[in-house]
């Protein structure tokens, strides 16, 4: 689904603007990722998209249709949104049950649950413990107890708020593995996080927010290039994009492969 | 410095770190009920879950505290009705010291004898203090009962019993929930879990 | 004397059903920066807990063998004696403050007031330790209301204070973003260049190439490498410990493959290693 | 992971001042609540006792700097009170017998106006007092003078931690409430349905904080909280023997008037 956000502006109550007048489309299908550092309005951000929040002005359409007098109830069927912290989400005794949360509130037929909740287990690789109490779980295996819960709501789209925070390189190949199939399945994917290393490899869009404006939207590569533009959001470079601007490459390189046929082309 | 330390020597960390959690618990949770328009409090809830997990003279003290606190933070009102958050409590722990949070049906039972307690102790003070009236909801309740020709006394006792009954159940319904759902290393913790549920 | 010194230490929780550390030895010297890397539930939460006496104190469990912090032996005392030998630092920022102090300076005194120390004592040390961690323009502020980056550097700076010869952290950046995690890291290398001893269990694998003395992977409870960070960050199991080699010794290794590596140079971990095994591949 | 909200300073009604009020003990000022509250349920009866209590209050508000907000809380937690007290118990209290006006077939009578003027001049006594307590004394103050006296820490952590914890409890609450709703959680519909909704926002609140708990209460553990040996507080409350007197006497009045009671 597309999804166009026309000048949006959000305050809470008189302050300054948390979102100052921002503007995007994102296609279906698409996979980008939303950066800045806390408190630049990412996560304000999110929550508009399935009508957590209200913008003061602007308006939000998803798929041509306006959704600001839809109700957060009938949006959640849209949009899924993972929050930061799984335990904001967990609120059943077994594994199982919680990941089928979310498909049961939206009056999914039974059979369609069953499916969906045991595939989004089975990317996770928590079906050995589907009959555990969620909070017998470490904190990274409840964080991938959440992200279940949210695939499972088979939603066409997805925002995903910090999904690689305390996670392992083990489990980061599972969310890996969890994108590329939303990715076959068509989804379009919005990845909050500051992990560059983890959107340099696989995220092809970004858009950067810095005091509630937002400040660059393309690709990654031109966002790791831009020094004055990392500043101002915070962010570090991506160890290969470091090495690459460093070796003054014409095309920076985001992944080791990338880097090495640039070093080759050079060569010749 | 020679003050007997019983509070030091009877509590544990985690202990003390739970009650202080239910403290906020019962100040807080007036925010979920408004949005979910229920005609309840469920201002009691943390005291009585420290009832259940920690035992009567803690959950007494939990109520104790959460009023005396909200003295602080709302109005000096609330502080006055402390000794009726301190008997829901005591009650609570009692109650599950003797089987009564093992099942759903024995949860709502003690719900009302929860009921029975706070009546006793606040219609005194809703009496003394107050004349019988606290400027409430279940004021109307009051008034009705002395329009049929009741005395203070008996529109008081029956405005306190209707008008806490469906919270204290409801609360010691949630309360019953929260703790089967507790996870193992939780209840290890408390070692009064397992006692109080199975 | 080492800092520390753990020998045979076995350990498992009340509610575990096989042992969450097993037959761990290790010894730490005085000045070290030690980090302690390996995927989640390797473990190393437990070591962080079982040095600070945290296990068995508070965990109980089955605890077998020793742990001497200096002199003393973590199993003779308790969590909050200990307080004085090791200092703790855990990954929620948040989650660390007192609840008993409403400004940053009193949270960060608590300890020493704990211990008994004089009004100069606290005064001077609490200063010292806003100084270092860049916290003195908080000093009056509420520490509930800083940002999470700012309440660590609060939490780094409470154990500080009570100055203890070793200092654990426990993943202190996993839940900061880039700019606070910096920030922190920056406190570390000052304390490291001051001669503290350190143990950082940690996942940002950078910081540790670059800076760690020795490296140990933890995996189900045991070590399984225990080296100089080039050693394990270039080891060629450590996929198998449920880690990853970092983007640079890819790098590396795609280039030895093709020739553009010197055949006898290992492989690189670091921006300046990877730099120079490149120019002169 | 929990970020907290900027909150806006303090969760309780203390206001900032430097004024006599301010700087009194804390004890003195409790104990001038309990006094306050003894004389009028346990001393002498009658409204010049009430009046006389209440102006007096009003005049150490006034030099405290706080009436304002001292009248405008007691307007506010007073007002429903009034109108409540002053129409039941004018038109429904059982002791009436004389008339004072009617509507019609409704009559208000003189003895149960009376009663509810009494109540409230009472109830006015002892909360202006308790106001003089709450807007002039720090929380931090309460528990240091608590902690001074020799009181368990453990006193102290109960008092202090849950007003410390309380402004994030509420952005939590909020942000499972998001979560929940997210999730595609119906918080309308009938009674039964809203109060089923009720579990998916308590549980995780609850599970989510006692995660939470066992990490706090290590915090404290390593901080020596429960360190065996003598401890030093930073914090200090100024006391003079003038106001050591102060509250002895506060104390003996209050035995005596108990006396009193009990034997009058």
């Amino acid at each position: 689904m597309q999804i166009r956000l026309e000048n949006i502006i959000f305050r809470y109550s008189a302050g300054v603007p948390v979102l100052n007048d921002i503007s995007l489309d994102i296609k279906k299908g698409e996979r980008v990722a939303l950066i800045g550092h806390n408190g630049s309005g990412k996560t304000t951000l999110a929550k508009h998209l399935n009508g957590l929040l209200r913008p003061a002005a602007g308006t939000i359409r998803i798929d041509g249709r306006k959704t600001d007098t839809e109700s957060v109830a009938r949006l959640s069927g849209i949009v899924a949104l993972l929050f930061q912290n799984p335990d904001d989400m967990i609120a059943k005794r077994r594994v199982w049950d919680e990941v089928a949360f979310g498909p049961k509130n939206l009056a999914y037929p039974e059979g369609r649950i069953k499916i969906l909740v045991a595939e989004s287990l089975a990317l996770f690789e928590l079906l050995p413990l589907q009959d555990c109490n969620p909070y017998d779980l470490g904190y990274s295996e409840r964080k991938r107890v959440a992200l279940a819960s949210i695939i499972a709501m088979d939603t066409p789209i997805l925002v995903l708020d910090e999904p690689t925070a305390g996670m392992d390189p083990r489990e980061i190949v599972l969310l890996t593995g969890a994108l590329e199939k939303l990715r076959e399945d068509y989804k379009t994917v919005i990845i909050i996080s500051h992990d560059m290393d983890f959107i340099a490899e696989l995220v092809p869009r970004v858009i950067c927010l810095a005091g509630g404006k937002k400040r660059f939207d393309g690709l990654v590569r031109q966002a790791f290039q831009d020094q004055s533009l990392l500043a101002v959001c915070g962010l570090l470079q991506p160890q290969i994009v470091r090495l690459s601007t460093y070796f003054r490459q014409t095309e920076p390189a985001l992944t080791p492969v990338e880097f090495l046929e640039n070093w080759q082309r050079r060569a010749k | 410095m020679a003050r007997p330390e019983i509070l030091k020597s009877k509590f544990s960390s985690v202990t003390l770190a739970l009650i202080a959690f239910a403290i906020v618990l019962n100040m807080a949770t007036g925010q979920l009920v408004s949005l979910l328009k229920l005609p309840i409090f469920l201002d009691s809830i943390g005291t009585i879950l420290v009832g259940i997990l920690a035992g009567p003279i803690a959950g007494g003290l939990t109520g104790l505290l959460t009023n005396l606190l909200w003295g602080l933070i709302s109005s000096p009102v609330a502080a006055a009705f402390a000794p009726v958050a301190m008997v829901i409590g005591v009650i609570a722990g009692l109650c599950a010291r003797y089987g009564l949070f093992k099942t759903c049906w024995l949860a709502i039972i003690s719900g009302l004898i929860i009921t029975v307690f706070n009546a006793i102790v606040a219609v005194p003070i809703r009496l003394y203090m107050f004349g019988g009236i606290t400027g409430s909801g279940a004021d109307f309740i009051t008034a009705y009962t002395l329009a049929l020709g009741k005395d203070l006394f008996g529109s008081v006792v029956i405005t306190v019993f209707t008008s806490n009954l469906l919270d204290k159940v409801a609360t010691a319904l949630l309360a019953w929930s929260i703790v089967k759902a507790l996870p193992e290393r939780t209840a290890n913790r408390l070692s009064r879990v397992k006692s109080a549920t199975t | 004397m080492p800092a520390l010194e753990i020998a045979h230490l076995t350990y498992t929780y009340p509610t575990g059903t096989r042992p969450s550390l097993q037959d761990l030895s290790l010894r730490v010297e005085k000045g070290e920066l030690l980090a302690v890397i390996g995927e989640n539930n390797s473990g190393k939460s437990t070591l962080c807990y079982a040095i600070a006496g945290v296990i068995p104190h508070f965990f109980h469990g089955q605890f077998n063998g020793s742990m001497l912090v200096g002199k003393v032996n973590t199993a003779d005392q308790t969590i909050s004696a200990l307080a004085e030998h090791v200092g703790l630092v855990m990954q929620i920022p948040g989650n660390q403050l007192s609840g008993v102090r409403f400004t940053v300076f009193e949270e960060i005194a608590f300890g020493l007031e704990n211990l008994g120390m004089n009004r100069q004592v606290i005064h001077a040390r609490t200063t010292a330790a806003l100084a270092l961690t860049g916290l003195s323009a908080f000093a009056e502020r509420s520490p509930y209301q800083l940002s999470g980056g700012q309440q660590q550097k609060v939490a780094l700076a409470a154990v500080l204070a009570v100055s203890p010869s070793l200092l654990v952290l426990d993943e202190p950046t996993t839940f900061l973003d880039p700019q606070g995690a910096r920030q922190v890291f920056d406190i570390l290398l000052e304390l490291k260049r001051q001669g503290k001893t350190i143990i950082l269990a940690e996942q940002r694998l950078e910081w540790i190439a670059e800076f760690a003395d020795r490296v140990i992977v933890l995996q189900n409870g045991e070590i399984m490498l225990c080296d100089t960070p080039e050693e394990v960050l270039r080891h060629p199991q450590i996929k198998r410990m449920g880690l990853d080699w970092l983007p640079y010794t890819k790098a590396a290794a795609m280039a030895k493959e093709e020739g553009l590596w010197a055949k006898d140079r290992p492989l690189s971990s670091t921006f300046s290693a990877t730099v120079a095994g490149l120019q002169n591949g | 992971m929990p970020q907290p909200e900027k909150q806006s300073g303090n969760a309780t009604l203390f206001i900032a001042g430097k004024s006599w009020l301010h700087r009194l003990h804390p004890f003195n000022k409790l104990l001038y609540i309990l006094l306050t509250g003894v004389i009028i349920y346990a001393g002498p009866k009658g409204w010049p006792v009430e009046v006389f209590l209440i102006t007096l209050n009003g005049i150490m508000a006034l030099t405290g700097g706080v009436f304002t907000a001292a009248w405008r809380l007691l307007w506010r937690s007073l007002l429903p009170l009034t109108l409540f007290m002053i129409t039941i118990h004018g038109f429904l209290h059982a002791d009436n017998r004389i008339i004072l006006f009617s509507f019609g077939r409704l009559h208000f009578y003189q003895e149960g106006f009376v009663f509810a003027i009494n109540v409230l001049l009472q109830l006015n006594a002892v909360l202006t007092a308790s106001l003089l307590f709450v807007f002039c004394t720090h929380p931090a103050d309460l528990i240091s003078a608590i902690s001074q006296a020799g009181w368990p820490p453990s006193l102290a952590y109960l008092l202090s931690s849950p007003l410390l914890l309380l402004p994030l409890m509420h952005t939590r609450i909020r942000t499972i409430q998001a979560a929940q709703r997210s999730r595609g959680l119906d918080s309308e519909g009938n009674f039964f349905k809203r109060f089923l909704a009720l579990f998916p926002l308590v549980t995780p609140l609850v599970l989510g904080a006692l995660v939470e708990m066992e990490q706090r209460s290590i915090a404290l553990e390593i901080r020596g909280f429960n360190a065996p040996g003598p401890t030093t507080s930073w914090r200090t409350i100024a006391d003079s023997t003038g106001q050591q007197a102060a509250r002895w006497t506060m104390f003996f009045l209050i035995i005596l008037l108990i006396i009193g009671r009990i034997f009058r």
